[in-house]
């Protein structure tokens, strides 16, 4: 690991890779060469699936959130330290289309795919915070319209009440989101009732991220994908 | 160069049924993969006779020291598997085992006339241990089931028969022997331990399945113990499989009489943990050579 | 309070036999442990007829996630255990549950009988399933010959009758089922899974005993897994063991089904863990509650 | 951790306890509460035996070596960072007869109660090490005649060759004793032939340290002893 610092309730881990480019919406397995597992409940065990946030020049940079013994684990590291990494991998974006505007909606541990979508074809943000700590990783894409849980900044509410406003306002528009289940629901509910093309990242616990385990899979109207090659980024339409 | 069943291969280890889709894996890592695939031989997913679409998510579940999954065997059918999976794995440049269950002795005749029909597939392993579909288990657990089930498919087919025994019986020795009597030329074990997990904060199961197969070094000294009995109980090639994440497990399944070493969970966390743990074995015998 | 089999306990959860000597911990740790001892009742080391010396040293070996022993069962016989351990257990102040094990009915019979007779004894526990003793697996591991066994033992001891049961049988549920049909008051599960080591660098076993035991978080899902099986086949109360090393572990084996929770391994590692996984259970149950 | 210094080979941990005061040969279990396990194979699981090099005033002492998962995780410990403890535990040394001069030998991480036993009783130590790196430990000591194998500190070979000169004067010894297996072995050989008392303080796998598992049995003419309960110092006549 070559470079660390904390962003808000964040960490934004760098480190030295072979520079294979990655795209936005593709991902990483980590895990630390030491203190891996052990301890309560002998976790983390199998690596962890993590976005790309920006990848070249032989770095990859990662945006992570301690939320259990795995991210807790790479939230810790310090430089110097070294990491068993497996990327990039996953299908992600694709170029948006000329004649639409690309929205960008995503929050919390979803912005990577977004961030690196903006620096490569534009489009505008709307994320969503729970708070004013979390909010801090905005700052990650340029302009973004902000909503918090709390309402300490931006809109008081959820960031699909932003995309909801703005799929009234009769543009024409395309969808790139990247967040928590329950958001990505919403945001799939709604572009396909705005009959508004979508392209969601979504999550699944991973075993491989290769497609050997076939465990993360996800229902579509094809049957059983696997996100982590099939994926993470599903049109929404095709989701069952 | 390793011997196994007439067949000739380029080291000890394989890949373990169901933990590498070597498919997936060219689209994911490119054509590298054939030029150095990480396994002596390689070993399809189970197949079945009709296609299927596997247990709902979530299919997986961290443990101590291992994985719990109820994937339940997704698999394209044997018509799909034949027409294009098939000839994909041919490109590999390694023998090809492939993996078939059924829930009937006549499900798995079928099966396997079909399979030895093909050129391309150089041994059957015939999966009668999945703990997550009942029918798989019960043959397999039982010695004179399985007795019965081997000799009916023997006679179909003149490649070698490897059975893939279950881990949750009372005397796999004896399901060993049983195997062997009905003219198996391998047994191949251990499959998953049946186990289970809840949801955090919840009362109900965690595994869309319900429950699901513990593989990984949580099982390792249990397929050590498994092997070592089986090894001692048969005449036939054992294929020792269980936890190995390095070249010292490895070793020590080969030490307590197992031909081959087959490896899962453990390319998960690196996919080139094959080619690894033959390299490591290597340079074990040459340290014990010199 | 919990119930079990009509014996009241401060709280469910008590030791799993043979992973603590409540006579060596009080001359370690003094009388303090009497005045708060961890359980909530105190099962004795297995007992045999005779003394045994048990396995020749090394009896342990670390797993990953876990402890394999080859204890090998030593105990003093049932003489001494009745005239001089089990005054002692008395003195601790919670309910005994005696375990024994014999190579035949009869044995198990004069067992039985002797420690029937004994008014500081609770419970009995049998052991048909300790992996390291051929004669004991045998019978818990088949159906027809436990409910045999049980039978033949139930009119012998007003006691409750617990069985403990063998994991390493092909289906536990029906061992379960039939201890029930046989009398029995209570099931017991899981015991330690066969398992095995080699001595580092070398090809022989590292145990004394050849074979052993493991036991831990290793083993946790899978005495979930049979647990949640044994406890939805019978009617009567399970006690559930296997890896317990928190509150949450032992939840979830009170969630699918287990009346009783038995701590092993932990206590190893922390001589306070009964009584630390109690007060994690009572805070669960008063956060549910709330 | 209240403190840690290298000492040649060895590494000198300082641990805050209530202050039971040990005797000479008892042990405490030792394990980290962070890093404990995981990693390649997984170990290590369970606490791991070592012997008090001090205790009193609030504070415990270990002399370690890295030699395996369990002691390098606990020789990386840094100051601040938290244990597990349980302890001090087994029979140690008894006071030395008055009418005999006390003869101590030991090497490696055998030296902790044998320091110990010197400040409390005093008494004659002959110490062997594998080479000069490891005999810094002998500072533990006072006056300690030493043996390397290599030979580059003191007598060159075993630190039994010294025990057997020391028995072939015919002062009235007693033996104290603590080292490897092997060392043992020779120690109990020649004092059973030199018809001297002799005590040794033995290692063997534990899980528990407090006679709850019955895996640390020794052979004596007895039956099997359990080293953590009935030990870990035994009489040498008493082994089988
Ligand atoms: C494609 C993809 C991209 C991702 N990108 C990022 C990113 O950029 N940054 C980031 O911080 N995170 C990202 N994540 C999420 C991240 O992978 C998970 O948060 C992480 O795996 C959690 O591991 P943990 O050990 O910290 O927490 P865990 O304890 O594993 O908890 C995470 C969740 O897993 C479940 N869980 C709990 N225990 C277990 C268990 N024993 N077995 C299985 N599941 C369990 C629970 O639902 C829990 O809420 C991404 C995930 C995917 C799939
Ligand atoms: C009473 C007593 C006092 C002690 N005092 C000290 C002391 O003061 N200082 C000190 O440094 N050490 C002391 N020791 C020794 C120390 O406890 C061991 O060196 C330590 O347990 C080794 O653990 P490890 O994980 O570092 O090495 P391990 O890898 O556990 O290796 C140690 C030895 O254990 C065996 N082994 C290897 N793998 C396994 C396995 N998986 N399961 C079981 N055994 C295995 C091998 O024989 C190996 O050589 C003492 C031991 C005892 C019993
Ligand atoms: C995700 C997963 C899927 C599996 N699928 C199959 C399968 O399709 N057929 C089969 O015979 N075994 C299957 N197995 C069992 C493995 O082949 C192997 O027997 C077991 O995992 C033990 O080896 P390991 O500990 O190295 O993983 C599967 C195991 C895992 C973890
Ligand atoms: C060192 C050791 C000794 C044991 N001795 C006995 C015994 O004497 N009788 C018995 O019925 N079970 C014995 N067991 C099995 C335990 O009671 C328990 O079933 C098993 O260890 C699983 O629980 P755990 O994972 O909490 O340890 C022993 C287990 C261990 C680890
Ligand atoms: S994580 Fe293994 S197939 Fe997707
Ligand atoms: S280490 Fe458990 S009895 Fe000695």
């Amino acid at each position: 690991m070559v470079g660390r610092r904390a962003l808000g309730a964040y960490v934004v881990l760098e480190v030295g890779d072979e520079a294979v480019a990655a795209a936005p919406g593709q991902f990483y397995m980590l895990a630390a060469v030491v203190g891996w597992g052990g301890g309560e409940g002998e976790r983390p065990f199998l690596g962890r699936a993590i976005s790309a946030l920006f990848a070249g020049d032989g770095r990859v940079g990662f945006l992570l959130e301690d939320v259990g013994p795995g991210t807790g684990r790479l939230c810790s590291l310090a430089v110097g330290e070294e990491l068993w990494l497996v990327g990039p991998l996953g299908r992600g974006f694709d170029a948006p289309p000329a004649e639409r505007e690309a929205l960008l909606v995503g929050g919390g541990v979803g912005i990577p795919p977004l961030a690196m979508f903006q620096e490569a074809w534009g489009g505008r943000a709307l994320l969503g915070f729970r708070d004013a700590r979390h909010a801090a990783g905005a700052s990650l894409l340029k302009d973004a319209e902000l909503a918090t849980d709390d309402g300490s900044v931006g809109h008081a509410g959820y960031v699909t009440d932003l995309l909801e406003r703005e799929l009234r306002a009769a543009g024409e528009v395309c969808v790139y989101a990247c967040g928590p289940p329950a958001m990505l629901e919403t945001v799939r509910a709604l572009t396909l009732a705005a009959g508004v093309p979508a392209w969601l990242a979504l999550e699944a616990p991973m075993a491989c991220g290769f497609g050997a385990c076939f465990g993360c899979v996800v229902a579509t109207h094809d049957g059983f994908k696997r996100v982590c090659l099939d994926g993470p980024v599903f049109e929404a339409a095709v989701l069952a | 160069m390793t011997a196994f069943c007439g067949i000739e291969l380029a080291h000890p280890v394989i890949n373990a049924s169901g933990c590498f889709d070597a498919l997936a894996a060219r689209e994911v890592f490119g054509d590298s993969l054939i030029e150095r695939f990480p396994f002596a031989a390689y070993v399809s997913k189970t197949v079945t006779l009709g296609p299927r679409a596997g247990n709902p998510p979530p299919r997986l579940w961290e443990a101590a020291g291992g994985l719990i999954n109820s994937i339940g065997l997704p698999n394209p059918g044997i018509d799909a598997y034949l027409e294009t999976h098939l000839p994909a794995y041919a490109a590999l440049g390694v023998p090809i085992i492939t993996n078939v269950m059924g829930s009937t002795v006549e499900q798995f005749g079928e099966l396997v006339e079909r399979v030895a029909l093909r050129d391309e597939v150089a041994a059957i392993e015939l999966n009668v241990s999945c703990p997550n579909v009942a029918t798989g288990l019960d043959i397999g657990a039982d010695p004179h089931e399985l007795e019965r089930l081997v000799t009916a498919l023997r006679p179909l087919s003149a490649k070698p028969l490897i059975v893939k025994l279950t881990p949750n019986a009372a005397d796999v020795a004896a399901c060993a022997a049983a195997a062997e009597s009905g003219g198996a030329d391998s047994v191949s074990l251990i499959n998953t331990l049946r186990a289970m997990a809840l949801a955090p904060g919840a009362t109900a199961p965690w595994l869309g399945g319900g429950t699901g197969g513990l593989s990984g070094p949580a099982i390792r000294s249990i397929a050590l113990a498994q092997v070592a009995s089986v090894a001692a109980s048969v005449a036939i090639p054992v294929i020792g499989m269980g936890g190995v994440a390095s070249g010292a497990d490895a070793a020590a399944l080969l030490d307590v009489g197992a031909t081959l070493v087959a490896v899962g969970t453990e390319t998960f966390r690196d996919p080139a943990a094959g080619r690894r743990i033959a390299n490591e074995l290597a340079q074990r015998f040459a340290e014990n050579a010199a």
